[in-house]
């Protein structure tokens, strides 16, 4: 397993965390290369149901990260993303995706350091847990028919 | 994130171990006083209930020690006056019932409180082997361990006289329960320890 | 009616005439206070000093049996034991955990729903709203309502209006014609716990107490729990020689205050029972017709 | 068929000595619907924006992609440069080679591929991107300030004297406020009245001021730059217009003995009044609540009878008026709990037991002891009182856990007036912590120690009793081991919390403003947007968003009248357009989205058939308020709302172009 290069998918939005990131670089802090970021305006738009279809096409890890709880651009965004979270993981239990999978995190736009600590740690983490191989089962499930626009409902 | 409770810390801490035995928060207190000011036995006690909580607030060894040896954990009345108008709703007296257990447990009791301590072992005495008062038990019981042989002597007749004082106790008829539970209560606390 | 009822030791004993007036305004209002068979011991200040297990445990028999007699409420006039029964209730209540560990002690299955009143809550519900037309002789009296502490306190467990300056007591003795005082003492303590083992504190406490009810002119002392009673009126020759001054007012039990207004026998309510002695022209001098309190008994003061 | 470029810069060797910039391009050209692709030094120069702008127009490109630094950095920079060649500026997207690659990686060849795979992100991206228009919203120069105390005159005067028209509503018969009340203040002692009247008159003079006293707001709807107000102007009873101000009225009312709100309950005042002598405007309203006309059927009428001007009117209707205004400060001020707040201080029966306003009315010299210290119950002047600080704030068993930050200061200043009246008076001042974090804050109260002698205490008070005429004090002081200190005090003056308005959750409620858990209303960042609310175009000023001074309320008011002229010097708002919307065909009209939005941008729209009956309501989203944030989005069950810019498809479409070719195998 020692060649094993995970794909691991950030979610962030665009005034924390991209910025977080972003002040990683200008400080030249090196982490590995597996992470892949998506930019979001906010961790509140961030629909749960997209992170299954990232699994399902192959993701081995995700990071989902935004504004510390009182400092959300939006106010609240990342309160009702914290709250979704709670509701999707009891789904991924259920759907037999192993939570660990998933890292949640508060990285501000003055953390370059702390990104770059949790980019490792998630990349060791998945390092460890393995690939993800069961996406086939996810498409059994019925995960499978998610496409845009059509996406199953999740409470 | 608070401090974990581990054994380590609880040995060190009276504070920690009044939150995790009683829930109250001794931190909460911010020293304004006002137990203090309206506490009916303050002039008596050796620390003011303020000052004893701020003792704890340190945890401080020697400061500790000197709570768990005062005479204020014995005047207290549980009169809840500080308690109801604590700005910070600490339960003092709450407080004070758990540092007499552990002032005993420690045998830490204050010179000074010995009556005090004499009277409540009488009265559960009493209560242990007859189940309710029996004032008379009760006197001579206290009487026995604190040998205040006269205290009283101007009260006791005319409580004779008006009919307020009872010659027989009161037993009840499963005596023997009560017994029971002061009994269980001690298995319990010897397993804890 | 049938009520559950939780004498507590006092009004077995020092507070005997607690009990008789009690029982006898009851029986005006067809009341029956039927007692907790075989109840013990609340355990006191002396329990919960020591050990809070057992200031549990003690109590909670005693509503276990309540609850076994299937009384949904139980009067506890004693104001001490109604406070622990009270502590022990709601903490029963809302503690499933110590609930199991107490039941493991006390040995009884039960669920806590025999709910402990206080006298004043039982005046209130049971006796206040008919008292009106049941009045015989008007009280014309001016009268200190002592609370103490443990009616009123912890505020957040009883949830007393105006803990600070309650006024139930006053409320009720204003339709016995009585003229309630405005004093400052009504709920400061009278040093009841230390009762036996530290008299001088007590002499200091209720000394004050009884001076301001005095100050303002107040006839009558009138208090709803036994150690308030003896601390006010069996100590008072201690309390006088502490203050050098020769206080002699009264200390009634609102009960005695409640069945004089209805008529009742001074010896029947226990009148004769105080240490400081309830003249018999007391009620009279004010105008207001009353039988004799029988002078046979009484320290002089 | 999408026709993408694909503009891959070195950054001289930020990028280039990492990445092979060249060969990304390569990668770059083979990615599906790329049509142009190419590597260049400094994309940001001048020569690599005519590169882009030649190549847009060269191969006629319907997207492009920046694969350089941040676009936090140049997002806007190729945007305008797509602009410039004829492409929807929205139709530019950038990789982040530099800040997310280049920098935190090492030279390798998986950071190349990184590189290629980002850039493949976004060509996924912008294929999906839509020509989009920002959005233009017309602007409303005139401002609406509720509430007319120091902070509602600051703004308003400020907004008018930067040329703009205000509105001012004020719920009382006169604007003022509580600093009207005051005698002197801190820190420098000068007398309230003589500094706030000249702004008070000024105010009811300004041509660009148009003045509601005895009015309230009773709806706001729209939002920046477009608002309509209504509101409500209560029946005075008194035609202003004709009035003349001469008092005959208030003198002759035989009611006279109604609690004067402005001697704050020490005094009376008759049905028909004019609140302070100073009062702005200066002419009466009638009391419906207490006049006999209107108490008793038209009993009474003395005042009609008696005035010289007949400017009574008692058939006067409350009347409403709406107005367009473009933006809104809220100046709503503050409250003061009452003595009987407080059990363990007696419940507010004892008469010498005030509040600090109440004394701010004793020592005034309009008040009703014309300046003189003098106890309620008698009259007498007190020789011993006594300042309790912290009355109910600081102090979470009475609900209010924070500190009032204005009673320190007040009482000092209290306690200082009255030695300066009382010399041989003896003051007492019972304090936690003394809090004089301000200009000349902390000497003020070295002052009132050290010069006037004042006696401070440290300790809180347990219980206040009367005996004998005196209140006795109990308290203790934790500096001297909490030593017993009883005050036998004639009067007593406590520092009650300041609290929030009893109506300010309503007034929150018609402004779709928030409010924090005290009921103060919540600016929209507490560092960085201290004056503004989350709701764009309504500010905040003054004591309404928690207890301050005088000062702090000022500038505050100033702070919130320059946003709002910087809002009205323009003509026309423009915002970005990456707002969300409804697709109105699916949504089920659950209004979930409602209640999660931050901006209560989301409305109920109903949808009707032909005859006009509701068929059933929808979401809709008003772009004037929607930020952007997407909450909603993720929000919709049914997926009825989308977001432009960060559509369901696009960020579908960059995950998914991750994963596609895994690991882009080709390379
Ligand atoms: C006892 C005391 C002493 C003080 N002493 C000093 C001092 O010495 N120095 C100092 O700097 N500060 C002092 N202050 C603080 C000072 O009073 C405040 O800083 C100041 O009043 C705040 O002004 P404001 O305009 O925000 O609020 P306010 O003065 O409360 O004015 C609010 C106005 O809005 C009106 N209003 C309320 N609700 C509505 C509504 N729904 N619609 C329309 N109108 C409405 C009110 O009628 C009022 O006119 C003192 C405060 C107190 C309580
Ligand atoms: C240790 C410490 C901790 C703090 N923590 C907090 C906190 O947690 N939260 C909080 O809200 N506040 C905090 N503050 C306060 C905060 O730092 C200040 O409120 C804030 O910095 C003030 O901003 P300013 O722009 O007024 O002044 P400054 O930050 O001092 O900026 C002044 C600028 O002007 C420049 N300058 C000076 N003279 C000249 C000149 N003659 N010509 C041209 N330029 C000049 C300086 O170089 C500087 O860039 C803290 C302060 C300190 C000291
Ligand atoms: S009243 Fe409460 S907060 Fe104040 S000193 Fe006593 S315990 Fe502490
Ligand atoms: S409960 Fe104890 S500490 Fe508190 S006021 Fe009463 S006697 Fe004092
Ligand atoms: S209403 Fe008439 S009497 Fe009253 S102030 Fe105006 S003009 Fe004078
Ligand atoms: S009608 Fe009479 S009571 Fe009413 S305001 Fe006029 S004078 Fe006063
Ligand atoms: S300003 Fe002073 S008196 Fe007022 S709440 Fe704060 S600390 Fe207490
Ligand atoms: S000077 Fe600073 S540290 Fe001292 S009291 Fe003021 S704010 Fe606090
Ligand atoms: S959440 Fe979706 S379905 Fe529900 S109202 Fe909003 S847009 Fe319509
Ligand atoms: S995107 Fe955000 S601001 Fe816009 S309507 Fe949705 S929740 Fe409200």
């Amino acid at each position: 397993m020692s060649d094993f290069e995970p794909k691991i998918i950030a979610f962030v939005c665009n005034w924390c965390t991209y910025a977080g990131a972003d002040l990683a670089g200008t400080s030249r802090i090196k982490y590995a290369h597996n992470i892949r970021i998506v930019r979001f305006p906010c961790t509140g738009r961030i629909d749960f149901m997209l992170l299954l279809k990232a699994f399902q096409s192959g993701a081995d890890g995700i990071i989902v990260s935004g504004c510390h709880p009182a400092d959300c651009h939006y106010t609240a965004g990342n309160y009702h993303a914290r709250r979704r979270w709670i509701v999707f993981q009891n789904l991924l239990n259920f759907l037999g995706i192993d939570t660990r999978r998933i890292t949640f995190s508060w990285v501000s736009a003055a953390e370059g350091a702390k990104w770059g600590h949790l980019v490792n740690e998630v990349v060791d983490n998945i390092k460890k847990i393995g690939p993800y191989t069961e996406y086939a089962k996810l498409g059994k499930i019925g995960i499978g028919s998610i496409s845009e626009g059509n996406y199953a409902r999740i409470e | 994130m608070h401090t974990e409770l581990n054994a380590e810390t609880l040995n060190l801490n009276l504070k920690h171990k009044i939150k995790k035995d009683t829930g109250e928060d001794i931190m909460l207190c911010y020293q304004c006083g006002k137990c203090t000011a309206g506490c009916p036995l303050n002039d008596e006690m050796d620390i003011s209930p303020n000052q004893l909580l701020r003792m704890l607030q340190t945890e401080i060894p020697d400061l500790e020690e000197k709570v768990l040896k005062s005479s204020t954990i014995w005047l207290c009345l549980s009169c809840e006056t500080c308690f109801s108008r604590c700005p910070k709703e600490v339960d003092l007296p709450k407080i004070m019932d758990y540092l007499r257990s552990e002032s005993m447990r420690q045998n830490s009791v204050n010179k000074k409180a010995s009556d005090i301590v004499a009277f409540h072992r009488s009265f559960l005495s009493t209560v242990k082997s007859v189940g309710r008062l029996y004032e008379i038990g009760l006197i001579a019981g206290y009487k026995a361990r604190t040998f205040h042989l006269l205290q009283d002597v101007n009260v006791a007749p005319t409580m004779l006289l008006n009919g307020k004082l009872k010659i027989k106790p009161p037993l009840i008829k499963n005596r023997s329960e009560i017994a029971k539970i002061f009994d269980r209560i001690k298995e319990l606390e010897e397993k804890e320890k | 009616m049938k009520i559950g009822f939780y004498p507590g030791c006092s009004l077995e004993g020092t507070a005997r005439e607690y009990n008789e007036s009690l029982k006898e305004i009851s029986k005006v209002f067809k009341i029956e206070l039927e007692e907790i068979i075989d109840w013990n011991c609340c355990g006191a200040t002396a329990a919960h000093s020591l050990n809070k297990d057992l200031a549990l445990a003690l109590p909670a028999r005693s509503l276990a049996l309540a609850e076994k007699q299937g009384f949904n409420e139980i009067v506890v006039p004693c104001a001490a034991c109604y406070s622990r029964l009270f502590t022990a209730y709601s903490e029963l209540n809302s503690e499933p955990e110590k609930l199991e560990k107490i039941k493991e002690i006390i040995q009884i299955d039960f669920k806590v729903t025999s709910k402990p009143i206080n006298v004043l809550e039982f005046i209130n519900k049971y006796i206040k709203p008919d008292l009106k037309d049941k009045i015989k002789n008007k009280i014309n009296l001016n009268i200190a309502c002592y609370y103490g502490c443990l009616l009123v306190r912890p505020p957040k467990l009883l949830a007393v209006e105006r803990y600070e300056d309650p006024m139930i007591m006053e409320e009720i003795i204003k339709i016995t014609g009585a003229k309630p005082l405005d004093w400052a003492f009504k709920t400061e303590c009278c040093g009841a716990g230390l009762s036996v083992s530290k008299t001088d504190v007590v002499n200091k406490l209720s000394g004050k107490i009884i001076d301001d009810a005095i100050n303002r002119k107040a006839d009558i002392i009138i208090v709803a729990c036994p150690m308030c009673q003896s601390n006010l009126d069996m100590r008072r020759k201690s309390i006088n020689t502490y203050l050098n001054k020769k206080l002699d007012i009264p200390v009634l039990f609102i009960t005695q205050l409640i069945g004089k207004a209805l008529g009742l026998d001074s010896n029947k309510l226990g009148l004769q029972r105080h240490f400081v002695k309830v003249s018999p022209e007391l009620f009279m001098q004010k105008g207001i017709s009353s039988d004799s309190v029988s002078n046979k008994i009484g320290v002089e003061v | 068929m999408s026709r993408i470029g694909v503009f891959v810069c070195h950054c001289g060797e930020n990028i280039g000595a990492t990445v092979d910039c060249a060969e990304v391009a390569k990668m770059a050209k083979d990615f599906p619907g790329v049509a142009f692709s190419i590597d260049y030094k400094y994309m940001c120069s001048d020569p690599g924006q005519t590169l882009i702008k030649e190549a847009i127009k060269e191969h006629n490109l319907t997207g492009v992609v920046v694969a350089a630094c941040s676009p936090r950095m140049h997002e806007p920079t190729f945007r305008k440069v797509a602009a410039e060649a004829g492409l929807n500026p929205y139709l530019c997207e950038m990789a982040n080679l530099r800040e997310h690659c280049s920098w935190v990686h090492y030279k390798d060849k998986s950071t190349t591929l990184k590189a290629a795979e980002l850039v493949r992100m976004l060509v996924e991206k912008v294929k999906l991107n839509t020509p989009l228009y920002p959005i233009k919203v017309p602007v409303t120069k005139t401002a609406l300030v509720i509430g007319g105390g120091i902070a509602g005159i600051q703004t308003a005067l400020d907004i008018a004297n930067s040329g703009h028209k205000v509105i001012m509503v004020e719920k009382s018969p006169s604007i003022g406020g509580h600093m009207s009340q005051l005698s002197e203040t801190f820190p420098t002692l000068d007398c309230s009245q003589c500094i706030l009247t000249p702004r008070m008159v000024e105010v009811a003079q300004h041509p660009n001021i148009t003045l509601y006293t005895y009015a309230e707001l009773e709806s706001l709807d729209g939002f920046i730059g477009n608002f309509k107000a209504t509101i409500k102007l209560k029946a005075k009873s008194v035609d202003h217009s004709v009035c003349n101000g001469c008092g005959e009225c208030s003198a002759k009312c035989p009611i006279k003995k109604i609690p004067d709100e402005f001697n704050a309950g020490l005094g009376t005042r008759p049905a028909i009044y004019v609140p302070f002598p100073q009062a702005v405007p200066n002419k009466p309203v009638i009391d419906r609540d207490n006049c006999t006309y209107f108490r008793k059927n038209g009993k009474c009428g003395l005042c009609e009878k008696i005035c010289p001007t007949k400017a009574i009117d008692f058939s006067q209707k409350d009347e409403f008026i709406t107005v367009d205004v473009g933006a809104v400060v809220v100046t709503t001020g503050f409250d003061i709990k009452g003595t009987d707040f407080f059990p363990e201080y007696g419940y507010g029966k004892y008469k010498d037991i005030i509040t600090g306003l109440q004394f701010e009315r004793l020592a005034s010299a309009s008040g009703p002891t014309l300046g003189e210290i003098r106890r309620p119950s008698d009259g007498k002047i007190p020789q011993n009182i006594v300042f309790i600080s912290c009355a109910g704030s600081r102090d979470p068993a009475k609900g209010i856990d924070y500190c009032s930050k204005i009673c320190c200061m007040y009482l000092a200043k209290h306690a200082m007036l009255y030695k300066h009246k009382v010399h041989s008076g003896k003051a007492s001042v019972f304090y936690m912590d003394i809090r004089a974090g301000g200009k000349t804050y902390e000497e003020f109260v070295r002052r009132a120690i050290e010069e006037d002698e004042v006696n401070y205490v440290r300790g809180r008070v347990s219980r206040i009793y009367e005996k004998d005429g005196k209140l006795i004090v109990k308290g203790v002081d934790t500096l001297l081991n909490s030593y017993p200190v009883e005050i036998e005090a004639d009067m007593v003056v406590l520092g009650t919390a300041g609290i929030a308005n009893p109506e300010s959750e309503s007034l929150a409620q018609k402004l779709h403003i928030s409010y924090d858990q005290y009921h103060f209303f919540a600016e929209a960042h507490p560092k960085l947007r201290p004056v503004e609310t989350n709701t764009a175009g309504i500010m905040l000023a003054g004591a309404c968003q928690f207890p301050k001074d005088i000062p702090d309320s000022v500038s505050q008011a100033s702070g919130a009248a320059s946003k709002v002229s910087a809002l009205f010097s323009q003509n026309e708002l423009t915002r970005d357009p990456l707002i969300a919307f409804v697709n109105k065909n699916t949504c089920v009209g659950c209004f979930m989205c409602q209640s999660v939005c931050p901006y209560l941008a989301i409305e109920k729209e109903k949808i009707k058939a032909k005859d006009g009956s509701v068929i059933r309501e929808v979401a809709k989203i008003n772009p004037g308020l929607c930020q952007g944030c997407g909450t909603c989005v993720a929000l919709c069950r049914s997926k009825s709302i989308d977001i432009n810019g960060y559509s369901h498809k696009q960020v579908y479409a960059e995950v998914m172009s991750l994963f596609n070719e895994r690991s882009l195998e080709y390379v």
